[in-house]
């Protein structure tokens, strides 16, 4: 273990430090306010230990892990995500006077899990980083275990996890029974070496694919996705969306690169299948959907789906739209997931449609910033979700895979449907105002608004200006290379 | 750069609207009103300064502005007008002005955010009638979208939700398709030159293979058709403009409409000049269907801005026609109906919304004998009716002449048709007038005569319609350098 | 070949769990079936890593075992909080959360 | 000389400008100076201009002057300029004269209506449109006089338009003419696309070259043209809207619907006789209309009851004279029977005009009579204008003319005798049905009470009128008698001379029975409305006659054949398809896509189970694809 392969992982080792920091805090009896702000800290220190150590990237620890721009960039969008969940998740908890300590514990846990899904080149990383991820999710999700049916939602959840779970482990079994390897890079050249894919091996990679399908909510493992969006507390739920999925898709975007899957036909077949199935049942699903926290879990199905389209030429442009789309989608749904959060008073979530009527005439910030976030979900200009859109596009159309093309552009129209729906409620007339008790802390509060008009800004800017985040992401790609 | 400047100060005028919106102050209106108005004098200016120059040097840009947007993409904020950006900017402005001042009395409520929307939507109008880099184009394209279906879903009638989503999504499904050709077209391009660029001139050579190029050019098309609008896609517009009030009435009927006419001419010809020649037959059927179809719905509706807004279908059917014509002389009665429909027909928009001030009723049957009431305003009724029947003397006339005249050169049977339209228009035009202001008298109220404010606009509109009857030459000169370019007619 | 044979066993194992978590409506039930799947996985490693010689598909084998420990401890206390909030076991009984769409539809005139 | 030209139709203009933008701030008495002084104006210039012409005609055979350049796009020019030659010359003089006679009649006749401005502002208009028609010198710029002249009848048939009647009248008129339009832009269409013109000159230099005499094509054209003066000059079979136009003021009726709006395709066919000339077919065609027409609505005045009906019917056949005048050749003819019809049937109308509104708005002839004593002038001009109608033989301005229709009729190489029977029979029928309106009017005995009598601006145009109608024919002698042919001198320079088929029969014998003809036709009006009226009683009860009469009354049902044939089918269709069928298409998009909306969420039932079995089919799912590849 070099010290460069150690300065490699060290924004992971502050990670994982911070549960355990909080851990004690904990034990030292230090109150939320305490516990929120070192956990800010805490995350700001991982991103800063990311930018520090770039220099000496990429690094391959043998034989799990390798820390290279690829595992960088996930890895600092999933740690910008919890940086906002946390700070939304302060008030959230305070106004429903539960003890949300051990909250942090759970939700930086998860968080290691995520961040080693980025980095992982192999099925036992991959494996511990999923389950770390997962196991904590169970217990966020019912973590206000007397709220609005979160143990039912827990349940599901779990039941499901530890069932695809199985799938996935034997899947892995499977081709590691094939190649008689775990590693990414040695499977590959097995493969290689037997030249054409065995049944044997596509079949593991099937099996493989229900786990990843499951965390993605890619159909038809999607199902669990709107009853675990709606019992979830609503910051929980922001994590789900953001975190874990961008982790996942990180790992298995990494391991189908390595095997260069995309060469091969009877794979990509099977993606842009789901990826349509994917596009027009969460479209289809949502159209009337009047709970808005299941909408969006809805909508989060049809965007996987773009997603995977993005994901089909398996090339540079393929790469950079995947993680521009989830980078903008991310922004996207925290700034609704804020907005919810932010006004969901205190005994349940703000999550009926009905009590966003005429919220733009009563509450305009909360409702431009919620414009704005349906708007780039719905990929209009102006908006970060526009340029998202368009990339993808640009991958479908380079890989000429007209098919699912087309399937996006006419999902997408459907789509507009229910978002304008909100919007149009948005704007509705005679306006019912939510009444919400103020919490004591204003400074989160005021944190919170800031972190919104920061989004909502995001938002606008990367649908103006892409051009900078995509030359970041461009230079972040090439270190791996 | 003026051109960036025109778009700036109308976006700037806007927000500035919306800030003030908490003191639900008149200045606001003066603010819209100003902004419009600036920029009205700024093209003026432009057209001063290079209107005769263009005559001289055949359709040129006048105005350039080129930088790098989205570099990695080959994506550059590139504007530039020639003459027929000028006409329609133009129509644009003057019709804006006029959108402003008529909502001047309509609009009361939240004033602020609903001129925040208009300019806005002018703001997009004009990116879209200059825009050079495809991108953009789409950009503004759909950055016109939201503020408008916002104009109706916010300040529409009765109906307005469905009619807004209608409008939307029809106006959206055709820009996507438009984006996956302007993609293709991208790729193909970049294939070809090595260079990925979106812009609108280095695109202009590409060679593209039949196979394709049908379909990348039925991608533009669709866009276009939808919003021109061309029967059987013409589904949005009825409902948009009855429910849109009156300055959203004025600008989709206006302008929106025009976007599409001008897609066509500025993108579909130009680029896949051969393959538009191979569907021009279809297309000029669909206008010539589209001339009867709309005439015979306007004949038949009770709804008064319903009833205008499928005359607004019919007359768009001869621009479709005149476009696939391929002859100068069609293209220039294009041009000049693109402008004189914006005028006539926006004008009667502007009339229903002041009928519907004083009767609060859009029902022709509640109507009638309103001349005795107001014979004022009957009698800018009877001149714009009278333009969209085609009378001669006034603009409308010279653009339907124009292309039937050029049309029949391309195909006589089509025109014969196309000519019946004529006979329609009478039929509906004076159904309206004989609804509405002929009759027994039949209103509720002691109804009074249009006001200072409204006299400025149907004054302006009477007499820039006029003018353009009889002195059409002047528009035919700023526009004809580009259309007698070859990329637009047959020799 | 005896690799195969056991990772046949372990694919019938897979799938005895597979309908048990199908058939069953309790959910402890269903959580022992999803740990006779898990171990069945195991048990694929296990003969992957025999067919190979190599030690890693033991090694995958503790994980999954520390894995389903783990999972199966939080299981069970959703479980009782199920329990105690229910008065019941039966998951098929839990479906509060579930579409509910009230026909609000835009009118088509 | 330039800007006089322009002078004569820009003083109208003025006229309209001014009335109708601050018409109803001014007082009525200048309302009518301005009305009627712009138009004395514009006709002491007209005629200043004609003398000067006959002075001095100007070499080039017109005066032209072009005001500015109006559309220039690619090969297609045409300019904002007038020329005026010989025949617009006439049609000027008659327009400006007559049209200033009538708006002084009018500014007495209307001065007890509230819209008194916007009147005389239409009337202006009018003539300002009608000027620019016969003063055009390309086609675009007459179609624009065409249709503006169709405007301000539009505008005046429905000037009392709080009556619907009249205003459903008005319609119908601006629709059917709006017919004949279309054919004839459509014939300006195909004749630019020929000659790549549509200059008046050019086109008489080009047309001879270009196309060959009877071809196809020229046919077309000649025919789509003389469509466009049938709707105009309401020849059958487009003549059903001018009776019912007669909902118009009296002057309206005097000015547009007898004078000249209704000529206007006398002078379209005039004008363009070179192309109607190439073609033969055309020429009998406009002949066996013109016939047709002079029959049918002769057919219909003799049962008229409503004064202006009777005049609006005799109208629409005299213009049959002229068309039949036109169709074999004899263009001057044509052109002089307009000029003489000009000005007894604008007297004609004046003078009912009077009556009604001397008789408090009474249409009816059976409700009138004994005016002869009552209002005596009234009664010698209206004799005046009715013996010209009924062309007396050498003391009315209508003999002149009517007899040389009627011989051309016979012995123009494009006449033949059936002709020429027919245009008999209808000079026998016109001096039927004009005695039958005198008799039935003026004599017997007063049957409803005289209201006051018509003043001093209302009487003195119609004295001129009679004047007029009575001498106007003296300047165009049929050529066996004395040798005045002023007129056709005049016109010639424009016009082609008739071409007579040989042998000429005696032309004496001919005018003899035509006289005969009128003479008996006087003689059985006399018979059946004086001497004894119980045949007619008798013809009452044999249902053949009624049901003759009510075919006429009815000017031969051509309207119930319209309403069946157009209007109803048009009614139907458009009203079965008021809510657009093509919006089903996309209702039934949305409510698809609802109802896959409803089977979807079928799925997300909330029990574990179900999302189990989702797994399961997943995983069966996608292995089944893995071995299908």
């Amino acid at each position: 273990m070099t010290e460069q392969q150690l300065m490699a992982l060290l924004p992971f080792m502050v990670l994982a430090a911070a549960s355990i920091v909080i851990i004690l805090l904990i034990a030292f009896r230090q109150g939320h306010t305490v516990i929120q702000v070192t956990g800010f800290l805490l995350m700001c220190l991982v991103i800063f230990a990311m930018w520090y150590v770039r220099g000496v990237l990429p690094q391959t620890i043998a034989p799990l892990l390798i820390v290279d721009g690829f595992g960088a960039l996930f890895t600092g969008l999933i740690v910008f995500c919890v940086l906002v969940v946390g700070l939304f998740s302060y008030i959230y908890f305070e106004e429903r006077e539960e003890n949300p300590r051990e909250y942090y514990i759970l939700i930086f846990l998860s968080t290691l899990g995520a961040a080693i899904l980025t980095i992982s080149r192999h099925f036992m990383s991959f494996f511990i980083g999923l389950e770390l991820l997962s196991i904590s999710l169970y217990a966020l999700i019912a973590y206000l275990r007397t709220r609005n049916n979160a143990i039912e939602a827990g349940i599901k959840y779990l039941v499901l996890a530890a069932l695809t779970s199985a799938f996935l482990l034997f899947g892995m079994a499977l081709i590691y029974m094939e190649t008689g390897s775990m590693d990414f890079a040695v499977i590959a050249q097995r493969l290689n070496a037997a030249g054409k894919s065995s049944a044997l091996f596509l079949t593991g990679f099937g099996v493989m694919m229900v786990a990843v399908g499951f965390k993605l909510a890619l159909v038809p493992f999607h199902l669990w996705a709107a009853d675990v969006y709606q019992g979830a507390p609503s910051p929980v739920a922001s994590f789900i969306a953001t975190v874990s999925k961008v982790g996942v898709f990180a790992v298995f975007l990494r391991f189908c690169q390595e095997l260069h899957l995309q060469n091969n036909s009877a794979v990509m077949m099977l993606i842009s299948a789901v990826a349509i199935l994917s596009m027009i049942s969460g479209n289809i699903l949502a159209l009337r959907q009047q709970n808005l926290k299941r909408l969006l879990a809805y909508s989060s199905i049809a965007h996987f789906g773009y997603l995977l389209v993005a994901f089909l030429p398996g090339n540079n442009t393929g790469v950079e739209a995947a993680v521009f789309y989830l980078t903008a989608y991310a922004i996207t749904i925290l700034a609704a997931f804020g907005i919810i959060i932010l006004l969901s008073p205190g005994e349940k979530d703000a999550d009926s449609l009905s009590m966003y009527r005429g919220l733009f005439w009563d509450k305009p910030f909360m409702a431009i910033v919620l414009t704005v976030a349906l708007l780039s979900l719905a990929g209009i200009p102006l908006t970060a979700g526009f340029i998202g859109k368009f990339y993808v596009l640009t991958a479908g159309v380079e890989q000429r895979a007209w098919l699912p093309v087309i399937v996006l552009v006419i999902t997408s129209v459907i789509g507009l449907y229910y978002y304008l729906r909100i919007i149009s409620t948005i704007f509705a007339d005679s306006p019912v105002t939510i009444q919400k008790e103020r919490s004591l802390n204003q400074f989160f509060y005021t944190a919170s608004y800031a972190a919104l008009v920061v989004l909502t800004l995001l938002l606008f800017g990367i649908g103006v200006m892409p051009a900078v985040i995509i030359q970041g992401i461009k230079q972040f790609l090439v270190i791996d290379r | 750069m003026i051109l960036i400047w025109m778009i700036i100060i109308l976006l700037a005028g806007g927000i500035l609207c919306w800030l003030l919106s908490k003191s639900n102050s008149p200045a606001i209106k003066w603010i819209a009103l100003l902004a419009v108005l600036i920029d009205l004098v700024l093209l003026l200016n432009i057209w001063l300064q290079h209107g005769q120059g263009l005559t001289a040097n055949t359709g040129n840009w006048m105005i350039q502005y080129q930088s790098a947007w989205i570099p990695s993409f080959g994506i550059s904020f590139h504007v530039a007008m020639d003459g027929l950006s000028l006409i329609l900017v133009m129509l644009t402005f003057f019709l804006g002005t006029l959108a402003v001042l008529c909502s001047w009395k309509e609009i009361e409520k939240r004033a602020g955010f609903y001129y925040f929307n208009l300019l806005w939507t002018l703001a997009g109008i004009t990116g879209v009638f200059v825009a050079l880099d495809l991108f953009l184009f789409y950009f503004f394209w759909e950055v016109m979208l939201v503020p408008m279906y916002l104009l109706i879903l916010i300040w529409g009638d009765k109906n307005r939700r469905y009619a807004a989503y209608k409008f939307f999504i029809f106006t959206q499904a055709g820009g996507l398709l438009m984006l996956i050709s302007i993609l293709a077209l991208y790729f193909i391009h970049g294939a070809q030159s090595g260079t990925y660029t979106y812009d609108y001139l280095s695109l202009l050579g590409t060679r593209i293979d039949p196979s394709v190029a049908k379909w990348i050019m039925m991608g533009f098309m669709i866009a276009f058709v939808i919003k021109l609008p061309m029967v059987p896609f013409h589904n949005w517009l009825p409902d948009a403009h009855s429910e849109a009030p009156t300055a959203g009435s004025l600008i989709l009927a206006g302008l929106l409409l025009k976007t599409g006419a001008y897609g066509i001419i500025r993108f579909v010809l130009p680029l896949f000049q051969q393959y538009a020649a191979d569907i021009a037959w279809w297309a000029m059927l669909f206008g010539v269907i589209g001339v009867i179809y709309g005439a015979m719905m306007a004949f038949a509706q009770t709804d008064l801005k319903r009833l205008i807004a499928y005359t607004s279908v019919s007359h768009m059917g001869f621009v479709l026609t005149g476009i696939f014509a391929f002859r100068e002389i069609a293209m220039q009665g294009v041009i000049m109906q693109i402008i004189t429909h914006g005028i006539s027909t926006g004008a009667l928009f502007v009339l229903a919304g002041m009928i519907k001030e004083r009767l609060h009723t859009r029902d022709i049957s509640q109507m009638g004998g309103l001349w005795s009431y107001m014979p004022a305003m009957g009698g800018a009724a009877m001149l714009f009716t009278m333009a969209s029947l085609g009378l001669p003397a006034l603009g409308n006339f010279i653009a339907e002449f124009l292309i039937l005249l050029g049309t029949f050169q391309a195909n006589p049977t089509f025109t014969v048709l196309a000519s019946t339209g004529l006979v329609f228009s009478a039929l509906y035009s004076l159904r309206l007038m004989q609804k509405v202001f002929l009759g027994p008298p039949n209103a509720p109220h002691k109804v009074n005569d249009i006001s200072g404010r409204e006299f400025i606009i149907l004054a302006a509109l009477s007499i820039s319609i006029v003018l353009l009857g009889l002195f059409p030459q002047a528009v035919l000169d700023v526009a004809g350098k580009v259309i007698s370019n070859k990329l637009y007619v047959i020799r | 070949m005896a690799s195969y044979s056991v990772l046949a066993v372990a694919a019938i194992l897979f799938t005895l769990g597979l309908i048990g978590v199908l058939t069953r409506r309790n959910v402890i039930f269903i959580l022992i079936s999803v740990e006779v799947m898990l171990n069945a996985a195991g048990l694929a490693f296990v003969a992957a890593g025999a067919r190979w010689g190599q030690p890693d598909g033991q090694v995958m084998f503790l994980f999954i075992l520390a894995m389903a420990a783990s999972e199966v401890s939080v299981g069970l206390a959703l479980v009782m909080q199920v329990y105690h909030q229910h008065k019941t076991l039966d998951v098929t009984r839990l479906n509060v959360l579930k579409d509910d769409i009230d026909i609000q539809e835009i009118k088509v005139q | 000389m330039h800007q006089t030209l322009s002078l004569i139709p820009a003083l109208p203009l003025a006229g309209f400008l001014i009335l109708s933008l601050l018409g109803r701030r001014l007082p009525n008495r200048l309302v009518a100076l301005i009305g009627a002084g712009v138009i004395s104006a514009a006709a002491i210039i007209a005629i200043w201009l004609g003398i000067s012409f006959l002075q001095a005609p100007p070499d080039s055979g017109a005066y032209s002057v072009e005001l500015w350049r109006w559309m220039s796009v690619a090969n297609f020019n045409c300019s904002f300029s007038l020329h005026v030659d010989a025949l617009s010359l006439v049609f000027v003089f008659v327009i400006t004269f007559v049209g200033a006679l009538i708006h002084i009649y009018s500014a007495g006749f209307m001065k007890h209506d509230r819209d008194y401005a916007r009147f005389f502002a239409s009337m202006n208009l009018f003539v300002c449109a009608m000027l620019l028609l016969v003063m055009a010198d390309n086609l675009v710029l007459l179609y624009l006089g065409w249709e503006g002249v169709g405007l301000c009848s539009y505008l005046l048939i429905g000037f009392w338009y709080e009556t619907t009647a009249n205003v459903q009248a008005a319609n119908k008129a601006f629709y059917i003419t709006r017919v004949g339009d279309t054919a004839m832009a459509i014939g300006f269409f195909l004749l630019f696309r020929e000659l790549g013109t549509l200059d008046i000159p050019a086109i008489q230099k080009l047309a001879p070259e270009h196309f060959t005499s009877g071809s196809p094509i020229i046919t077309a054209i000649a025919l789509l043209l003389l469509a466009g003066g049938m709707g105009k000059s309401a020849q059958v079979p487009l003549q059903t809207w001018l009776p019912d136009a007669m909902a118009g003021p009296s002057p309206v009726s005097a000015l547009i619907h007898a004078a000249t709006m209704v000529t206007a395709g006398v002078y379209l066919v005039a004008r363009m006789h070179v192309l109607f000339q190439l073609s033969p077919l055309v020429m009998s065609i406009t002949a066996v209309i013109g016939a047709l027409t002079l029959f049918i609505a002769g057919c219909s005045a003799m049962v008229q009851t409503d004064i202006k009906r009777i005049l609006a019917y005799s109208t629409i056949s005299q213009v049959g004279y002229m068309f039949l005048a036109l169709g074999v050749g004899a263009w001057s003819a044509g052109v002089f029977h307009f000029f003489t019809h000009a000005f007894f049937k604008a007297l004609l109308f004046l003078a009912a005009g009077a009556v009604i509104e001397s008789l408090h708005h009474e249409h009816g002839i059976f409700k009138m009579g004994g005016l002869k004593n009552k209002m005596p002038l009234v009664f010698y001009t209206f004799l005046a204008g009715a013996a010209a109608l009924a062309a007396l033989p050498l003391i009315t301005a209508g003999f002149f003319s009517k007899d040389q229709v009627l011989w051309y009729a016979l012995s123009a190489n494009g006449g033949n005798p059936l002709l020429w029977i027919v245009a008999l029979l209808g000079a026998f029928i016109t001096a039927f049905y004009t005695t039958r309106l005198m008799l039935v009017v003026f004599w017997g005995t007063e049957k409803t009470h005289v209201g006051e009598l018509p003043g001093r601006l209302m009487t003195l145009p119609l004295v001129i009128l009679a004047i007029l109608s009575i001498c106007a024919g003296f300047i165009e002698w049929p050529h066996n008698m004395l040798h005045i042919t002023l007129f056709s001198d005049l016109v010639q320079k424009v016009l082609p001379p008739v071409v007579e088929a040989e042998p000429v029969p005696s032309e004496a014998l001919f005018q003899l029975i035509a006289v005969v003809a009128t003479f008996s036709g006087v003689f059985v009006g006399y018979l059946l409305y004086r001497k004894n009226t119980s045949i007619i009683e008798s013809w009452k009860q044999t249902p053949a006659m009624v049901w003759l009469r009510d075919f006429f009354y009815t000017g031969w049902k051509f309207d119930e054949l319209y309403n069946i044939l157009f209007v109803r089918p048009f009614v139907f269709i458009t009203q079965l398809n008021k809510q657009d069928v093509i919006d089903k298409i996309y209702a039934g998009i949305v409510s698809l896509f609802q109802r896959l909306n409803g089977i979807f969420s079928v799925s997300q039932d909330g029990s574990v189970r179900t999302y189990v079995i989702g797994v399961l089919i997943g995983i069966i799912f996608i292995l089944a694809l893995q071995l299908i590849l």
